[in-house]
């Protein structure tokens, strides 16, 4: 299959994106430091390439799911910092109105299902989606993010299969970060690539570098027109790395400083910065403008969600079952 | 025994007499004609020449509507729950199935943890409309076959648990919980399948039930009195409402008149027509198959010991399956699962005619 | 809040103060020397440079013991209790753990349906000796890794449920858990672990307790009163017999004097503790974390209402999150969470001065 | 590997032991249609090759899980016919004092633990089991049999990837009889053979036709032998074919006759007695003599059986703990 051709405003838009899950992480990072957020977080500095990237080869009616680490799907999903920000910061304005918290963000209607924080356990409700959208003749597709480490639990072969055999509308994408927490992937798969796995359910599997947006984009494109054309699922694998640690205050001292170094020199907006100057698709004064843009976005999220009120306490009790 | 379920009043509506298993199919069929996005999901449910699910439930309905409606899925458990909460957040109505209850343990993080969850955590955002079915019951197929599960999804907040003892309520209930914006846990007993033909279930009951040929619903959370009674009160699901129905008979003939409660279901659960029941009777016995320890019994029993302890003259007991796996040889299994004679037996020690020198 | 749980009353004896963490980690260290079959399973719990699990519980336990001991697993948690259970089968005494307490709904089938029955099954001929370990309790963490699962282990036949409320227990528990034939769910609470340091949880309660030197064993099924009194039972387990014993503080001060029964195990349960202190203060309030609907509360009060209901002064009342999710947002979840003051009010209303009308 | 040169008497015994598994499930059949037998039974006609094959490949020492359809697995294990027919009569001297039934027949003592009747449900069992095998640094091994539907379940790949990434001295025998109850292999995986999946794990897969017992004990000493030497576990597929239905009473409409009739030709029983009579190992007259060896051996077993005293209803409240 042919590239797909990404215009100048494409490209920006997705070092914009990317820019933007980068700098709402760093601000969340502080404001956790701080202590002005509740909760745990996993934050996903050095892997926006991938959120980006398959982001952007999505239809508005799309849809994603997420994990655990959801934040830079969010964003690079369109679900607005404001109603993020905000959820973290516990308030009835957030996307989940306080219910869900940081691991659990999503917002349907901007094309993303609650964030499922249970390893592997998003990977059949994207099945199951797929399966409605194709039911209901929607042209949609369910691009469904998991880590590497979520490849060895028994529902992502269960919905892999399911979604393979049925040629379901869905395409996996593996984050291969190379650590579950702080397990290194060799040491439980032998394999090398998640994306040898695919073979197991007859679909096609790739690896593809997951810190070159385009690549990402690329990789996404094909997968996504195959699934769309009802050829059925890929399983895509992304290979990164998240600079932080696991959760919060992981210091990470199972990853060697050397390895976090040579990943950092891989940084996935650091690149892409350099190769859009290049390119003079981006200048310098752009680049300031962009920072300042989301820099104004973020302060205003946060002051906001700061001023939002809380849920009462006894809102608990609602929204246990629809009526 | 037969249609002693007939809630029907009105005797000259047109209906006719049907299994459990008829009427289970029925609904199915009705709610498949009515609304398109009705699907089903579930092992060998549709093959051609095949069973029609475990107990033949399905039978036809992929010949009507086709295997893009009826799909027949891996031994994956778990993924057909959460593909069904998948396809019900997109927009579809699935019906799943497991073949056995036990194997709801498989399933279980998708269903409580995914599907249960999903509405709260989205901030009400989202809902999940799905029916997973699901039978239980002790019959002499050992441990792994057998159980019944109803406390476990009783008690995880967002799941709705269904548990018909008659075909009227079985189509009625399930229509219902088609319909339901919410998962709907749907247990249904092999014993009172009542199918014939290849599939029928040894020792099971001929439960036969008059069902209206009219659509009709019944609403979940709403328990049926199925035989007042003044001295005590039975409250029973399932299977178990048939043995408190013959338990009541047999007491009937000694002058005790016991009322049965059929509960119908536990999630949404009529707890104010048990505690109006148990305030005339002032006793009560709970009666269930599962094991005694941390039955959907105990949480009546708590909330009657909350709220009614006022009205009773009487220890409120239950009679359920002891704290053991399901044993395999009939002999043991009949002494586990409850009988009418341990429920005579324990009435009779209730409704003793001696003031109760606990009291 | 400090060393309520010293038990041993003898104060000379050589010990010291103790986290949680540190009782639990110091019972797999004695129990690994003690006997090599003892292994430990999980996710994250023996890497180098790692955390010693989600709550630092193994930390340091690989170096002293090697890999071959302490297995880090991958993220597959039906595979880590099916694995225990077949090496428990073949002769090791298998410690695992899940890193939140939700995620056994993922390992119910191995728990529930192998590990639970095959003793069963075999007719008595095989035992499976392993500890689960699993975190509860809700912490800022939302609907999926807060909840507390204490009441779905306890109805199943064949399992034992361990659930400690501080670092004497947890230690003794944990030791003789290890050495049980059967298999033991092992709860912990969150809150309660203690830890100081990177894996400190906000909110915990720095409980630590005095914990002797000596090795000693505490035994499964029997509960302990941690506070006499003479107006009121307060049944509870792990966090909520911290919130019961501040409650019964507050209390005091009016006059009030709550007994506290800490169930310490679930199963076995030790009945007659609390049935007589139920019948010394003829009131009761279950408290708990579980949601109400089908805890283990439940369980409690059906028996108390089937047992001592002639020596009840008022209804059996329980304390319990309610039938929802764990919410996200601290607000919320402070009011999910029993609180003292929800206790301290439900006291006062069953403890009131005039005789109870419902009598 | 060179083949493991089988001595005429294994050949005979092998040939027995077949035997015995056909003619026990042919009796039980009828036992069970005259209504003598409680429960439901699934029959394993056609398949015995592949048990017998695997387990004549074991040392006294090892260990062997089963399924639903565990009945030729116990009697080529060594589980004296006695004893499981006394199980499934229900009687206090059976293998489980009937407190298993059919679906949980085994004896840890003889080399077999109880059946699991969920399916795939045995797979972490038998690496765990391996698991102490190694640690306790016993020579021995685990057979671990299933079926091709438990492959798409999710405990087979945990299980699997488990004693992969570990070396467990496991093996996993798919019995691919091409259904899963009426599920035809070919709509539920879009792989031609299960073994293909141990690429997923890295490990090495192989699928043999498992209706040649010599074919299948070689492939079974080489997988043994793997195991044995630290060298992790084998996912070996056998090709074969029940001849009765799924479970009592299934008359097995959703096959094709044809299909039926043509593995019926390859009955494994038959062309073993076919080849031993080529051979020479076997004579025409120790055929009639083996033969009623067994039918004396089943009559007594069925005699005694059906003289065992039962269990006695409070039995039900024993053996749940151990003390
Ligand atoms: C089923 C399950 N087991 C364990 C955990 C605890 N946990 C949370 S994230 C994580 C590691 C996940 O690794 P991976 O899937 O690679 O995603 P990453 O964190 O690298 O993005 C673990 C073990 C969990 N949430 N769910
Ligand atoms: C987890 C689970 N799901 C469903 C069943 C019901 N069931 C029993 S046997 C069977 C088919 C198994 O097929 P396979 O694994 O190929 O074994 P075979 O019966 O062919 O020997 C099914 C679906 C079960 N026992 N366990
Ligand atoms: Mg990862
Ligand atoms: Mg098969």
């Amino acid at each position: 299959m042919a590239e797909a051709k990404l215009t100048p405003e494409q490209k920006l838009a997705m070092y914009h994106r990317m820019l933007l899950c980068r700098m709402f992480e760093e601000r969340v990072y502080f404001l956790f430091l701080e202590g002005r957020l509740p909760g745990t977080i996993h934050q996903s500095q050095g892997q926006e390439a991938s959120a980006v990237g398959i982001c952007s080869a999505l239809d508005a009616g799309d849809m994603i799911t997420s994990t655990h680490r959801p934040h830079s799907h969010a964003i690079a999903r369109g679900v607005s910092a404001r109603s993020l920000m905000a959820e973290l910061f516990a308030k009835e304005t957030g996307c989940c109105r306080g219910k869900g918290g940081s691991m659990h963000v999503g917002d349907a209607g901007a094309g993303m299902l609650p964030a499922i924080a249970i390893v592997g356990g998003g990977l059949p409700l994207a099945a199951g989606y797929a399966l409605a959208f194709r039911y209901l003749k929607q042209p949609n597709i369910v691009a469904c993010f998991f880590g590497e480490g979520a490849a060895n639990i028994g529902v992502f072969h269960e919905a892999v299969n399911m979604a393979a055999i049925w040629n379901l509308p869905v395409v996996f994408v593996c984050e291969n970060n190379k650590y579950a927490a702080s397990t290194a992937v060799e040491k439980v798969m032998r394999v090398k690539h998640v994306s040898e796995r695919a073979a197991a359910y007859g679909i096609p599997g790739e690896t593809v570098d997951g810190n070159d947006v385009e690549v990402v984009y690329q990789a996404m494109v094909k997968a996504g027109s195959r699934a769309r054309a009802g050829d059925g699922p890929t399983l895509l694998e992304l290979e990164t790395y998240r600079f932080a640690g696991h959760s919060r205050s992981d210091p990470g001292h199972y990853r060697k400083p050397e390895e976090v170094a040579a990943w950092k020199e891989r940084d996935p907006i650091a690149r892409y910065e350099a190769r859009l100057l290049a390119e003079k698709v981006l200048e310098p004064s752009e680049m300031t403008k962009i920072r300042a843009s989301i820099e104004l976005e973020l302060e205003t999220a946060i002051a906001q969600a700061e001023q939002d009120p809380s849920p009462k306490p006894e809102d608990c009790l609602t929204d246990v079952f629809a009526s | 025994m037969s249609s002693q379920a007939s809630a029907v009043s009105n005797q000259e509506a047109q209906g006719r007499e049907m299994t459990m298993v008829e009427a289970l199919r029925a609904a199915l069929r009705e709610e498949m004609r009515r609304d398109d996005r009705v699907i089903l999901l579930g092992e060998d449910i549709g093959v051609e020449g095949g069973f029609g699910g475990a107990f033949t439930v399905t039978l036809g309905l992929s010949e009507e509507f086709g295997h893009h409606r009826v799909l027949d899925t891996p031994i994956s458990e778990a993924a057909i729950a959460g593909v069904a909460a998948g396809a019900a957040l997109g927009g579809l109505r699935p019906v799943a199935d497991v073949q056995y209850g036990d194997f709801l343990f498989l399933a279980m993080d998708q269903l409580a943890n995914n599907a249960a969850k999903l509405r709260y955590m989205s901030g009400g955002k989202l809902s999940v409309p799905l029916v997973f079915r699901a039978p239980v019951g002790a019959t002499t197929r050992g441990a792994q076959h057998g159980q019944s599960l109803e406390a476990f999804f009783m008690h995880v907040p967002g799941l709705k648990v269904a548990c018909p003892s008659n075909p009227y309520d079985a189509k009625g209930l399930l229509k219902t919980a088609i319909r339901d914006e919410n998962p709907v846990i749907f247990f249904e007993h092999k014993l009172l399948y009542g199918s014939k033909g290849a599939r029928k279930e040894k020792g099971g009951l001929q439960v036969t039930g008059w069902v209206p040929d009219e659509e009709y619903l019944v609403p979940l959370g709403e328990a049926k009195i199925v035989r007042p009674g003044r001295d005590i009160t039975l409250v029973a699901n399932l299977l178990m409402v048939h043995k408190s129905m013959q338990a009541a008979e047999t007491l009937a003939r000694e002058g005790i008149e016991a009322e049965v409660v059929d509960v119908r279901t536990l999630t949404p659960f009529d707890w104010e027509t048990v505690f109006q029941s148990v305030r005339k009777t002032t006793r009560l016995i709970i009666v269930e198959e599962d094991n005694l320890t941390g039955g959907w019994g105990a949480e009546v029993a708590a909330r009657v010991a909350d709220h009614c302890i006022g009205h009773l003259d009487a220890p409120v007991r239950r009679i359920a399956a002891p704290d053991t796996p399901v044993p395999f040889a009939p002999v043991m299994e009949n002494f586990y699962v409850p009988s009418a004679e341990k429920i005579v037996a324990a009435v009779k020690e209730l409704v003793g005619t001696h003031p109760q020198p606990w009291m």
